[in-house]
């Protein structure tokens, strides 16, 4: 019954709730938790001072992977629905290079769930990361 | 039989190319990784953790490459 | 350095990423993740088909809990900030009862900071349910 | 002494009233917590777990009670 939504955007992503639900009511009665992550931009890697990263992403590899992560994911118990979406090309500093949220019955299958993403994501995604410094790379 | 191997993010900033061309001894996954680390002692670092992905997929060491396809080296992965 | 709100406040919660940063950038160029739990108001419980939960808050007991709480998770390594909002009053199924917002330097940190906010201010907050069961209580 | 002790959620809804009036053998926390057990008996299967507060803070059993305290039973919390 879980849904399953995977996209890889040009450039920083916009802070906004999931397009699974709208504003102010969670449409499905079985959804006790919604849990979203996002990731930003840090200003400095290994104690340089950045400009921006830039998103390498391999696909239609890198899209097929985190598509199967979140179905294996959402089979969990309790859980309803996972979106992620990432970054490709020059996100600065201070902007968002991944979100990822889930709904689910319970906070803690949500919890496990969008933590095993994550890391999966971060151990087999094909997605690199090119710093760009300040003043130049 | 010679075979290109593209490169992404770290692995090819530390050759400066996005794609290798080697001969490996054999047709496997495991031939490529050893010539890959052979001819290219810069990525030495990176390659115990490295994999070869065979047509946008993951593939085990004993996955046998046919000539046609698409290989690239998996490795210093940074997402998120 | 890290900040830290709560907020009690009447009816439930609109949908809105946290005051602490605007939409698109954040201005803490230490944060690398940002974590929202949303809590919603499931249909069911107990096997009952439920149309709101009543949520009594004991005030100032509660809100000198959540922010001694807060206060003392937002010491954690890495943690920025964090800001909880809890609905009094009633709030209907599928609509938002609680929200915790944790900013950090990693989302290691700020999941151990949301996951023991939330666990805490269950064990210990002068909060109570009053279910209104579906054709009254 | 005579004292109100708040109630609060479904610990209210089991008595039906949100505030009881009881006289404790003695000032402690514990005193009070036992002598609500003893009138109450419909509150017994939550008070394993209950906890009352004194002028809105958790107080352990040991505390000693003023007369002027608000007291409130913590029990059955829902939070979240």
């Amino acid at each position: 019954m879980s849904r399953v939504r995977v996209q890889i955007v040009d450039g920083p992503l916009p802070r906004e709730p999931s397009s699974f639900a709208d504003a102010r009511s969670d449409a499905d009665e079985e959804v006790g938790s919604r849990i979203r992550f996002e990731g930003i931009v840090r200003g400095t890697e290994g104690g340089r001072t950045l400009a921006a990263i830039e998103y390498e992403i391999y696909e239609p590899m890198a899209s097929r992977q985190l598509e199967a992560i979140a179905r294996e994911e959402s089979a969990r118990d309790g859980v309803r629905s996972i979106e992620a979406v990432h970054s490709r090309g020059r996100v600065a500093v201070g902007e968002i290079s991944f979100t990822c949220e889930v709904r689910s019955r319970h906070r803690a299958e949500g919890i496990a769930a969008i933590s095993a993403f994550i890391e999966r994501m971060k151990l087999d995604a094909a997605i690199w990361k090119n710093p760009i410094f300040a003043g130049g790379r | 039989m010679r075979r290109d191997v593209l490169l992404f993010g770290p692995a090819a900033r530390m050759v400066g190319r996005d794609r290798i061309t080697l001969e490996a001894r054999g047709p496997t996954v495991r031939d490529v990784l050893a010539e890959i680390a052979a001819r290219h002692p810069e990525l030495a670092p990176t390659m115990g953790a490295a994999r070869l992905a065979v047509n946008h997929a993951l593939a085990t060491p004993d996955t046998t490459i046919g000539p046609d396809d698409e290989v690239a080296l998996i490795a210093l992965l940074g997402g998120g």
